[in-house]
């Protein structure tokens, strides 16, 4: 359903669409049960001349139920949330499958450093190409990056990626992802830096290798 | 005279009870010298742990006060437990699943 | 959507008639406003301030204060990945990015009076600097004053350490080695006659004692 | 201060339906809030402490005897503050204040003792900014030392009410608040002057 | 008791000790606040719909202007409106009220837990005209961007900010203690512990959560405190430091703070749903022990804030089932409000259309939240619009739609005059409809990747698209709508103080001790303490000829 709004542009943003969507329908049911109730009841039960309230204690077994059963059914569906989100949560963000390449991800007030591995494919060898706020990424290919940040706490979003991962000061946090559409994409920073917050946007750019590798070679012919 | 309903109760030896502190205070100073950790651990901790309660006990008298308050002092240590055991994963261990402490990345350009 | 177009418009055209022209016919007006942002690093009348690396700019020319922001707005200054202080001007620039705007900043800076710089304790030797700097009275003038038709800034006035700073950045290609800044290649050609930092210093020793 | 002078004590502050009575209960709430205080300023210490191995070296540094010293003068004045709460309970004023003040005492001199042995490390370069364990160490026994400083002042005033006899359940609750900084320091000592 | 000597106007008012006048400074204070905050909510808002332009009634809003709005308006929503409303405010006035004595346990400590309160109160204000401006680091003030002025270039916002939030906290938790020290012993006579009505309840949970939970965060702010002034490292790795630190000692205790305001509401809204339908409270002891359940519940789930914040994956599960796992007593308490209205006789004045919106808007609030408690939908919509929507769909409800229901419900007790019942179904109707179309585009946003705390959107082409500027447009209208029906309530307030319609003493034929009380209340509370024989919410009881049945008339 998210993707009516944001491309889904590598393979977690289908697993939490699907998540978000499980949810929504799942507490849109309590939601319309819940609502309908409690209108019913007020239109029901608005006060008309000679007609009393009842005398209901809500304290006896019968009437517990009303209750107790809701109740019994709400932990149901928390039980299959929790599940579904376990597993999404664990397939995107806690293992890590096998890396294709690995770039760097260095966060400053307020620029986004990217230190992409160069046409082979390894960091911290000499092609290695660092860009300001403009990532280039070949597609159906599975990234390790490692974040990190100079200053403040930054975070590293990626909307289309349905990716986001806080960039602090003093460790550096791993991820992965696996573009899987062409296409240029925003990457913000999510967490609140300073002055410069709102103006430290980058591109993404998801490129086929043909074209990946023509980026490389013009950046070396540039010297960069 | 209190005005408070302070009901008088007997009173137990607070010179003895102080003694006893002086002696495991002692202990606790003598016991880190001998340089083994777990000698440490025991000594200055649990000592320390044991003086505490005596001092709640006797001189605060939670030992004739209503069990509730024990529950509530209990209570409050229990949740820095639980404070401990939720942050320590992330602040005293040196890197996790997925993550490392690292010395930070200074900036390239010095000034001074 | 419509009728929130419409309730959108109806509130511009409210603004249009109570604030939007008296700001827009005046830049100064506009640029003061707009300085506020400027002004956490490089304080309230332009004077700089070095705990934040930020230059002295009061004063300075009209002319320039817009082609450097233009420069930053375009990626041609703030590039580089090492260059931190550059990178965090940067984003500044793109706040002012609209037409008008950055010309109205620009305006306002202008009409700062300037203040007398920040010495930080530079040990450069100036006589030794005054032979160097014969290379730079070219475009600066011989007093320091720059030279609007060689895009050649003022330095008289600025403080020691920011004009080391940026003499390091150039050498390094942290600064003029952007993508179509021709006055910055300019630069950077002309910093080769500075070879160390020794020279560096003493080049900048003697533009301090230059007289505004 | 006319509207101090004319303030009643309600019948609210009178009650007891829990049976404890209102001052000791409030208090309890009081030391409860500041075990989570000190337990979170504490908690943070001991973890950054298994994180930084060096720390140990550091604390080589701080005056164990010093420490020890001032543990001693805090477990004495506690004892006179129980037992000035014993000779309310048994009616006498005067000989209360007697043991507060000598509490004060206690409090005078774990002060002072605190004060030479801050500017001895001080003035040997273990100042605040040497490093965090430093910074943790000024600031975990300046709160505390800042509950002593401002039980001592109470202990006076509620000394100078005892000794004309008045507001004698005050000196049970002063006697509490003085126990617990006591124990908090009976932690402190160890987290920063024994372990090594 | 101490009527009858003449007072002052200082020693009555300013100083007073009294509960009474004590609770409405609090009130006052924070209605007060409400409008400041809302100012900064219309800066914001009107910058966001036409980003760049002058902002009619304050001018151009510069990024750093914009941080300071949001941070300041964050935090003067929670700390400076809806605690001392909700909890200072209500809870002072009535507490000794409800449970039947003449004056909090300890009338001093309350004067100075507000003292301390308008010092910060002040402080706060004072920190948005400092040199250098406001504190932009948001109510969060995550280090290290907080800690030092070189990042955040506000070098006296900042800390005079922490120092504000700090003496505000020191206020509660010497208001709170006296609210549980009130409660557990000055209770009127014969009134046990399933006689105290249910807000009392809420209010002294809320107080107890309230203290366990802030301490680690005094201790975290001193560390800031220090980190801001001497430039020590407690939050900066540079140092030794851990900026993690400090998110999870404020998240230890900003979640159980959103149940410290919540559960007030709840039971303002309990007291009112009772008597406006003559029912009584659906399953009185379950809704205490599920308040009971949601208030430990709540201190172990601090983490789902943090699920991207660098902490280890593998602890993000288990915050996770125990956030899902708080949802079940929550949403047990809204059915059992549902099953009151059951079978009742609802009468829609205004205080019960509040009372009832509450339970419907709250409703959005607390179903959205499921996505963001689920750790891995939060990867994405951590830090959107999606929460910021969220928590208002709470928060508001909370501070704005229950605290109007305490307002217009207990207006006759305080004042002794009635509101006018026309002017609050308009201001009723004026602000429950435009709020929804503030927030629920604010959900779509969300859901679209727009980010909190950006000043504008121009710099992102996915966001910058006209179909979501619209949105932002309808939000901001929305907002100014609502904010100009709050002048029907001003003017109704403000009328109604002097010329309304004069309040019996039980207008509403209500159960709970505050009405047994003259209207307003004298110094004293009283004219003859009462003793109670019954529970609080006896409404039309079988075979009595009244539908109301007070807790304190014998047979």
């Amino acid at each position: 359903m998210l993707s009516w709004l944001v491309p889904q542009a590598s393979t977690s943003a289908r697993d939490i669409d699907w998540l978000f969507a499980l949810i929504l329908v799942t507490v849109g049911f309590w939601f319309v049960v819940a609502q309908a109730a409690l209108f019913t009841f007020i239109f029901r039960f608005r006060r008309r001349p000679g007609v009393a309230a009842s005398y209901i204690s809500g304290e006896r077994k019968e009437e517990k139920r009303w209750i107790s059963r809701p109740h019994a059914l709400v932990i149901v569906c928390d039980v299959v949330l929790i599940v579904g989100a376990l597993l999404t949560w664990k397939a995107v963000k806690q293992d890590l499958p096998p890396a294709d390449e690995r770039i760097r991800i260095v966060a400053q007030q307020w620029a986004w450093v990217f230190v992409h591995p160069g046409p082979d494919g390894k960091l911290d060898t000499e092609d290695d190409v660092r860009t300001v706020n403009d990532l280039r990424l070949k597609i159906d290919t599975t990234y390790h990056f490692e974040l990190t940040s100079r200053d403040v706490v930054h975070s590293f979003s990626v909307p289309a990626f349905r990716l986001k991962q806080d960039a602090v000061p003093g460790r550096i946090v791993t991820g992965w992802f696996r573009p899987t559409r062409l296409g240029t994409y925003d990457i913000q920073c999510a967490e609140i830096c300073g002055i410069g917050h709102a103006l430290m946007p980058a591109r993404l750019t998801i490129e086929t290798p043909a074209e990946h590798a023509a980026w490389y070679a013009s950046r070396s012919a540039q010297g960069g | 005279m209190s005005g408070q309903g302070t009901e008088a109760t007997s009173h137990p030896n607070y010179v003895k009870v102080y003694l006893a502190l002086l002696v495991l205070f002692a202990i606790s100073v003598v016991g880190p010298l001998f340089g083994h950790p777990w000698l440490t651990l025991v000594t200055a901790f649990g000592v320390a742990a044991v003086k505490a309660t005596m001092v709640a006990a006797y001189f605060m008298h939670l030992n004739i006060e209503r069990r509730y308050i024990w529950y509530l002092l209990f209570t409050m240590v229990a949740f820095m437990g639980l404070l401990f055991a939720g942050v320590a994963p992330d602040v005293l261990a040196q890197g996790g699943q997925n993550w490392r402490h690292v010395r930070p990345a200074q900036p390239a350009v010095g000034h001074h | 959507m419509g009728v929130v177009a419409a309730l959108r418009w109806v509130l511009l055209a409210a603004f249009v008639v109570c604030v939007k022209f008296p700001a827009f016919a005046d830049p100064l007006a506009r640029g003061r406003e707009l300085y506020v942002l400027c002004s956490s690093c490089h304080g309230e009348h332009g004077q700089g301030d070095r705990q934040r690396f930020a230059p002295a700019i009061g004063g300075l020319p009209q002319w320039y204060v817009e082609t450097q922001l233009r420069k930053f707005l375009a990626g041609e200054r703030g590039y580089h990945p090492d260059d931190t202080t550059g990178l965090q001007m940067r984003p500044m620039a793109q706040a002012v990015y609209r037409d008008g705007d950055l010309q109205a900043v620009a305006t306002y800076v202008a009409s700062l009076r300037p203040l007398p710089a920040q010495r930080s304790q530079n040990t450069g030797n100036a006589s030794r600097g005054q032979t160097l700097y014969a290379t730079c009275a070219a475009c600066h003038g011989a007093d320091g004053k720059g030279n609007e038709a060689l895009k050649a800034p003022k330095l008289v006035g600025q403080a020691d350490w920011y004009l080391i700073d940026q003499l390091k950045k150039f050498r390094s290609g942290q600064r003029g080695a952007g993508p179509g800044d021709a006055t910055g290649a300019q630069m950077r050609a002309m910093v080769n006659v500075l070879p160390d930092d020794n020279a560096i210093a003493d080049v900048v020793a003697y533009i301090t004692t230059l007289q505004p | 201060m006319t509207h101090a002078s004319e303030f009643q004590v309600p019948l609210a502050t009178r009650r007891s339906a829990t049976g404890i009575p209102t001052g000791r209960l409030a208090l309890w709430w009081v030391l409860a809030s500041e075990i989570v205080i000190f337990g979170g300023l504490l908690a943070s210490y001991i973890m950054f402490r298994l994180h930084h191995p060096h720390w140990a070296d550091e604390a080589s540094h701080t005056n164990i005897w010093a420490g020890g010293f001032n543990t001693f003068v805090l477990l004495t004045s506690s004892l006179f503050a129980v037992l000035g709460h014993q000779a309310a309970e048994q009616g006498d004023g005067p000989k209360a204040a007697r043991f507060l003040r000598l509490t004060v005492l206690g409090g005078l001199v774990f002060l002072g003792v605190k004060a030479l042995e801050w500017s001895g490390e001080i003035a040997h370069g273990f100042t605040i900014y040497r490093d965090l364990f430093w910074t943790f160490y000024y600031a975990a026994t300046g709160l505390h030392g800042l509950h002593v400083l401002v039980g001592m002042v109470i202990l006076a005033l509620v000394a100078q009410d005892a000794a004309r006899g008045k507001n004698l359940h005050r000196v049970e609750l002063i006697g509490i608040y003085w126990h617990f900084v006591d124990a908090v320091w009976i932690f402190l000592f160890p987290l920063f002057y024994i372990a090594r | 008791m101490a009527e009858g000597h003449a007072q002052s106007f200082w020693s009555r008012y300013v100083f007073s000790t009294d509960h009474k006048i004590i609770g409405l400074q609090y009130l006052f204070t924070g209605m007060f606040m409400g409008l400041v905050g809302a100012f900064l909510a219309y800066v914001f808002r009107m910058q966001l719909a036409f980003p760049g332009e002058s902002v009619p009634l304050y001018g151009v809003v510069t990024p750093l202007q914009y941080n300071a709005l949001v941070t300041n308006h964050g935090a003067i929503m929670i700390f400076w409106v809806a605690m001392p409303i909700l909890i200072a405010g209500l809870g002072n006035y009535f507490i000794p009220l409800m449970i039947g004595c003449d004056d909090m346990v300890f009338p001093r400590l309350n004067r100075l837990s507000y003292q301390i309160f308008f010092l910060s109160t002040v402080l706060i204000l004072a920190s948005l005209f400092v040199p250098g401006g406001g504190f932009g680091g948001a109510w969060t003030a995550y280090p290290p961007l907080s800690a030092s002025a070189q990042y955040n270039h506000t070098p006296w916002g900042a800390p005079l900010w922490l120092i504000a939030v700090a003496l505000e906290f020191v206020a509660f938790l010497l208001g709170g203690i006296n609210f549980v020290t009130t409660v557990m012993n000055a209770r009127a006579p014969g009134m046990g512990p399933m006689q105290i009505p249910i807000f009392v309840w809420m209010v002294v949970i809320a107080s107890i959560v309230f203290m366990a939970s802030v301490g680690p965060l005094v201790a975290g702010a001193i560390m800031l405190l220090f980190d801001q002034l001497f430039g020590t490292h407690f939050y900066d790795p540079k140092g030794g430091g851990d900026p993690i630190l400090w998110q999870h000692l404020f998240w230890f205790f900003g979640h159980p703070e959103v149940y410290v305001v919540l559960l007030p509401a709840l039971g303002i809204v309990a007291e009112v749903i009772t008597v406006f339908s003559r029912k009584k409270l659906f399953a009185y002891k379950t809704i205490l022990y599920t308040a009971f359940a949601t208030g430990i519940i709540s201190f172990f789930v601090w983490a789902h804030h943090q699920f991207v914040a660098g902490i280890d994956p593998r602890m993000a599960h288990l915050f996770t089932i125990t956030t899902l796992i708080i949802s079940i007593p929550i949403a047990e308490m809204t059915f059992a409000f549902i099953a009151t209205l059951y079978g009742g006789s609802i009468e829609f004045r205004t205080p019960m259309l509040w009372a009832l919106a509450f339970i419907a808007e709250f409703l959005i609030g607390g179903v959205t939240g499921i996505f963001l408690g689920a750790n891995a939908t939060d990867i994405y919509l951590h830090d959107s619009y999606f929460v910021v929507a969220h928590f208002h769909y709470t928060f508001f409800p909370i501070a704005v739609i229950a605290g109007f229901a305490a307002l217009t419900y207990w207006f006759p007790k305080m004042f002794g005059r009635h509101m006018n019942e026309t002017l609050g179904k308009i201001h009723f109707w004026g602000t429950i409809v435009p709020f929804n179309f503030v927030f629920l585009p604010l959900f779509v946003l969300g859901a679209a990747g727009e980010h909190r705390r950006i000043y504008s959107y121009e710099h992102f082409s996915q966001l910058f698209t006209p179909g979501l500027q619209n949105l932002r447009v309808l939000a901001t209208v929305a907002l100014v709508v609502m904010l100009l029906f709050q002048f029907v309530f001003l003017y109704n307030f403000i009328r109604s103080l002097f010329a309304g319609e004069k309040a019996e003493e039980n207008p509403w034929k209500a159960n709970t001790l505050e009405w047994a009380a003259p209207s307003p209340p004298p110094h004293g509370n009283f004219a003859e303490m009462p003793i109670v024989y019954r529970g609080p919410y006896e409404y039309s009881v079988p075979g009595r000829p009244l539908d109301y049945w007070p807790q304190h008339v014998p047979q």
